[in-house]
């Protein structure tokens, strides 16, 4: 779950980190407000996307007057795809220096990896990797200032910067494993007047952790479907074709989509009805695919947990009650795959056992009803 | 033979009085698996499937030696279950459940380093050594027999799919893994092809990957010592950046885990990649006969 | 720094270790009304000393009048030599059974140390060792329910028992280590309606750490004069003779009681200046030897960091300001030793070299001055 | 010949820049001590007694090559400092400061094991080689001679009474070290015992010892199989229960850390055991001479 810069920073102050003063605001009046408090403002669209300065998410007011008209003018306005609520006013830093700094989990070495760099104020991406300090944590030994110092004096720094740069990040570090981060970026870490502050960042929290931080607040992503979908417990993502594909199990759901575009079709989303999956999850996420009114769908079912029956009990129990007005495509192999087979061929429903078979099909009956 | 599980494992099942734990101890059983204990806090003295229930890992090792235990418990309480094994000198652990937060993975992943035990998974479906007719896991019984083939996945219904179209291809397989859907996990591919490279029954590897990660990539320069003959099928291919297809590892982030850079990398140190699942039986037959 | 029961229980029940309904009450008219509150009421002595039950410092009310009158008996008691201040008064649990718990810091393996027995209630110093159960940590791995698991399983606890023990043990070894704690004892843990109750409740803070505990209550111990000492800064012990001492380093200063006693006199006080004393701290504990009045003082310096001249600059000074009008026996030898002793003899003071011939001297003076 | 600390090995201080730092340098310079450089973080590039100053331990390490470290920061800072210089692959680290907190000290000394680090301290005076011409400590440097007697105590100004008593008697040190004040530190007894066992030149060894904790009465067993004699003395003999004697670890709890039991382990077990530090170099004289 991602955090706003808002939420982000929020979190940084509460450990130590400084940041300018801001405040949220969403509407002409409270940006001009901010204004008269705060000085001259950057007011920062909070969309949870990158390059936002480059797209216009960042501008900037001198008076009042300014920060209510910049405020109207960015509030209801749709960045990347997505529609700007809230923007945070932030004193306006007279900024000497960027760096970069960022705590990630290393899938490789299956440790906390530090990164930071004398070049920030761009994506980390397009920073060259000779420029980008690079330090594993030993999970059992933490962070400690040592650590920090090493990698100030990696990146040059010296004097009162090397020493709140270590203590940054210890800081960071205790934000990365407290609030189950996946991602805390410090981007640009600006310098200030000869101190560090955090201009702006990021936070990614470990949707498996979000259980033990209810002290976050809450942020939803996607679209109003995948949000839905989410809700009744499964993985959903929205893609942009046209045939609408249900699977049991992440790798099974990707391969599917993988043999409609083999076979020159449009996948419409990704659904992962789960490993063992039992008739109900199975047919509320059916009847979400129904609602996306594709040209076909293709059900793809490795019985394994999963058993083939209870997938055909769904399937026949969407049909004879919101119905399915679009070609459906069914694979079935597995446990009880004959009692499941059974179960459709006596709704009329034909049941293939070969995926690449059914995959095809599927990109046929859908190239049918364009 | 086989890999990392043989029949002369001696294994716990720690949440075995859970309902997914009671349903797999007795596919286990049924699988021929050396079940030998059960561990569930508060109900030690109980039976699950005639197997004795105890009330920690201590107790059931100096009850029943345990060798190996797989992981029954809910997310929460797996990072506790995973260091009760490990602390209690358990050398092989199969991590089953899902959702398991990430800084607890590195902890049991990291620990378990420094003990020298092998962790499988979390989220993984687990491990199956049809020859040994033992397996610690969710994975049907029905799909694998014994054969040439070893098989290290990142998905579990996928692998089915694969180690079924194998089988019915009549091409068995010495172990089936599944390393499991986290972006951080026990194994990576190259522990795994490294136990497959010593084993002289495996003489072939089929491994299915995903997006996500640069597992693959990492792996691909080891194929050169391998000495064996790699097939890889990847799932993704079709995925757009920045979502998160269902495995909490498998997603494109700016730029890195593209399907492309990893099918490359595998190319260009022999790996055999196909495209479409229902291609691998047919590039390991000709692996073999070549 | 030990904490008196009810701030140990406070911090016990911030950790969410369950501990009775209590408040604390310091005059009768505040025991009548927690009486009224709470019903029937233990009234607990907040003395800083154990067998408090024993020596009359728990005892019970049953109704607002009781609590009034036995808050009058105890409070401006004295027990075992501390006076009562403050009473906790605490709901009458119906105990069913009476555990033991507490953490400490193994010396000997380096490892803190759980302690757990089935038989609390009384010192664990009197319950037999194969009736405790031990249990180091690991401090790179910490505790987790399961080490509280396999101690409740010893302790031969079952169901909700077993489940709150094992809990339990996690949160004390929070407390043990976020507190910076030397002992955190619960005893005992009782059992009330088949759960677990904190009734009883030590913690004692590392003095070391409390530069990070600013959230802890501060407790002095000690009698007035060896607060005073070490408000300088100075470690300091009062004991029962006539023989004032003062030496540099904590185990010279102990070899000096020891040669005092050998040589049958009685020391009046352990008081270590410090390894590298210099003039003004040294002034200072000398000017609080003279204070005590004692029969004679002896000076025991072995100079290696401590300069001989600033130890004798310091008696000079002290004996041209407030005078010193007991015998005075110096022993000084080490760096700049002659400088010393020149100074002092200027004084017409002695010094020796020899700390036997020191100590016997100052007994000596000790005896002749009674 | 000396056991931890030779002239071979190459020092490091960290906190040099300090007073304490300073002074100690000068010192230990002054008697003979490889001192290569000093560490204080924001202060590289600059000298203390021409001895260059890094910022970090890694930097020192891979400029001057360092096998050991003094630490000298103030308390708070102990804990990073050790463990900086730990985790840089430094393999002696004496830690002079005193109040380090306790939790620290269990951090530190925990993680010395598991990398094989010798940790000497805290709040010690530290170690003394004298036929090495080599010291790592604040003690006094006239006191010493070198020798074939080892000292080991728990307690500095009362060590520099016994050295410099055996000093004056003739009786020379090989090596002569503080364990620390407090109640967790690095070495035991034992462990100390052990190293004067394995240097052929140490042929009687001192204990000095003090109440409190149980260092003493765990070390005595140990003395059976030291094959050399052993003279102890021990402080506090006239110290009251439940008082804190000056160290952090001088206190009898509660019945335990007694000298009495602690002189009863000794003797039981070979030891000779004085009760006046003016006993010492009379005793090891007769022990040498036997």
């Amino acid at each position: 779950m991602k955090q706003y810069e808002y939420m982000a920073k929020g979190v940084l102050a509460e450990h130590g980190i400084p940041i300018a003063p801001g405040r949220l605001v969403d509407s002409p009046e409270s940006a001009s407000q901010a204004v008269t408090e705060l000085g001259p403002v950057a007011l920062k669209a909070q969309v949870l996307v990158g390059g936002r300065g480059k797209a216009g998410g960042i501008r900037f007011a001198a008076t009042p007057e300014e920060g209510a008209k910049v405020a109207g003018d960015m509030l209801g306005m749709t960045l990347k795809g997505y529609r700007v609520e809230k923007l945070y006013a932030e004193q306006k830093l007279p900024i000497e220096n960027e760096l970069y700094v960022s705590i990630t989990t290393d899938r490789n070495t299956k440790k906390p990896l530090v990164m930071a760099s004398a070049f920030g104020g761009v994506e980390i991406e397009d920073v060259a990797n000779d420029k980008i300090v690079k330090r594993y944590v030993d999970p059992l030994v933490g962070v400690m200032p040592y650590f920090g110092r090493e990698m100030a004096q990696s990146l040059g720094l010296r004097d009162s910067l090397f020493k709140e740069f270590s203590d940054l990040v210890v800081r960071l570090y205790q934000i990365y494993r407290e609030k189950d981060a996946e991602l805390v970026e410090i981007n640009p870490l600006a310098v200030v007047s000869g101190h560090l502050v955090a201009a702006d960042a990021r936070l990614n929290i470990d949707d498996s952790a979000l259980y033990r931080h209810s002290e976050l607040s809450c942020v939803e992503e996607g679209s109003l479907l995948e949000q839905r979908v989410h809700e009744i417990g499964l993985a959903y993502v929205e893609l942009d074709g046209d045939i609408a594909i249900m699977a049991n199990g992440a790798g099974m759901a990707m391969a599917t989509i993988d043999a409609i575009e083999y076979f020159g079709g449009k996948p419409a989303n990704f659904l992962d009805a789960g490993g063992g999956a039992s008739v109900k999850p199975t047919a509320e996420a059916l009847g979400v695919l129904v609602s996306m009114k594709p040209k076909a769908i293709l059900v793809n079912i490795f019985g394994g947990i999963t058993r083939c029956d209870d997938v055909a009990k769904a399937i026949v129990q969407v049909k004879n009650t919101v119905g399915i007005p679009v070609p459906l495509v069914v694979r079935l192999v597995g446990t009880n795959e004959r009692e499941g087979v059974e179960l459709l061929n006596r709704e009329g429903i034909q049941a293939y056992s070969v995926m690449a078979d059914a995959a095809e099909q599927a990109v046929h009956m859908a190239k049918e009803a364009r | 033979m086989a890999i990392l599980l043989t029949h002369q494992d001696r294994v716990i099942v720690q949440g075995i009085t859970g309902n997914q734990g009671r349903f797999h101890t007795r596919q286990m059983l049924g699988y021929g698996t050396p079940v030998v204990g059960g561990v569930s806090p508060a109900k030690g003295g109980t039976e699950v499937e005639d197997i004795p229930v105890f009330d920690t890992v201590k107790e059931a090792v100096s009850a029943v030696q345990p060798t190996a235990s797989i992981v029954f418990v809910p997310a929460p309480f797996a990072k506790d279950a995973a260091f009760e094994a490990m602390e209690n000198g358990i050398r092989l652990i199969v991590m089953i459940p899902e959702h398991i937060p990430v800084q607890d993975s590195i902890d049991i992943v990291n620990r378990a380093r420094a003990l020298d035990v092998t962790v499988i998974g979390p989220n993984t479906f687990g491990i199956i050594s049809p020859q040994e007719h033992t397996k610690m896991g969710i994975m049907p019984n029905h799909i694998y027999k014994p054969g040439p083939v070893g098989v290290v996945a990142r998905s579990g219904t996928l692998s089915y799919e694969i180690a079924y179209s194998l089988t019915q291809s009549d091409l068995g397989q010495t172990t089936v893994i599944g390393m499991g859907g986290d972006p951080v996990v026990g194994q990576t591919f190259i522990t795994v092809l490294e136990q497959f490279r010593r084993d002289p029954e495996t003489r072939c590897v089929v491994m299915v990957g995903e997006i996500g990660g640069s597992a693959e990539e990492e792996a691909a320069e080891y194929l050169s010592t391998l000495g064996k003959p790699v097939v890889a099928y990847l799932a993704g291919r079709a995925a757009p950046p920045g979502k998160r297809m269902g495995h909490a590892g498998a997603i494109i982030e700016r730029g890195k885990g593209t399907l492309d850079s990893k099918e490359q990398a595998l190319k260009s140190h022999g790996a055999q990649v196909v495209t479409m699942p229902w291609q691998v039986a047919q590039a390991v037959r000709e692996a073999l006969s070549r």
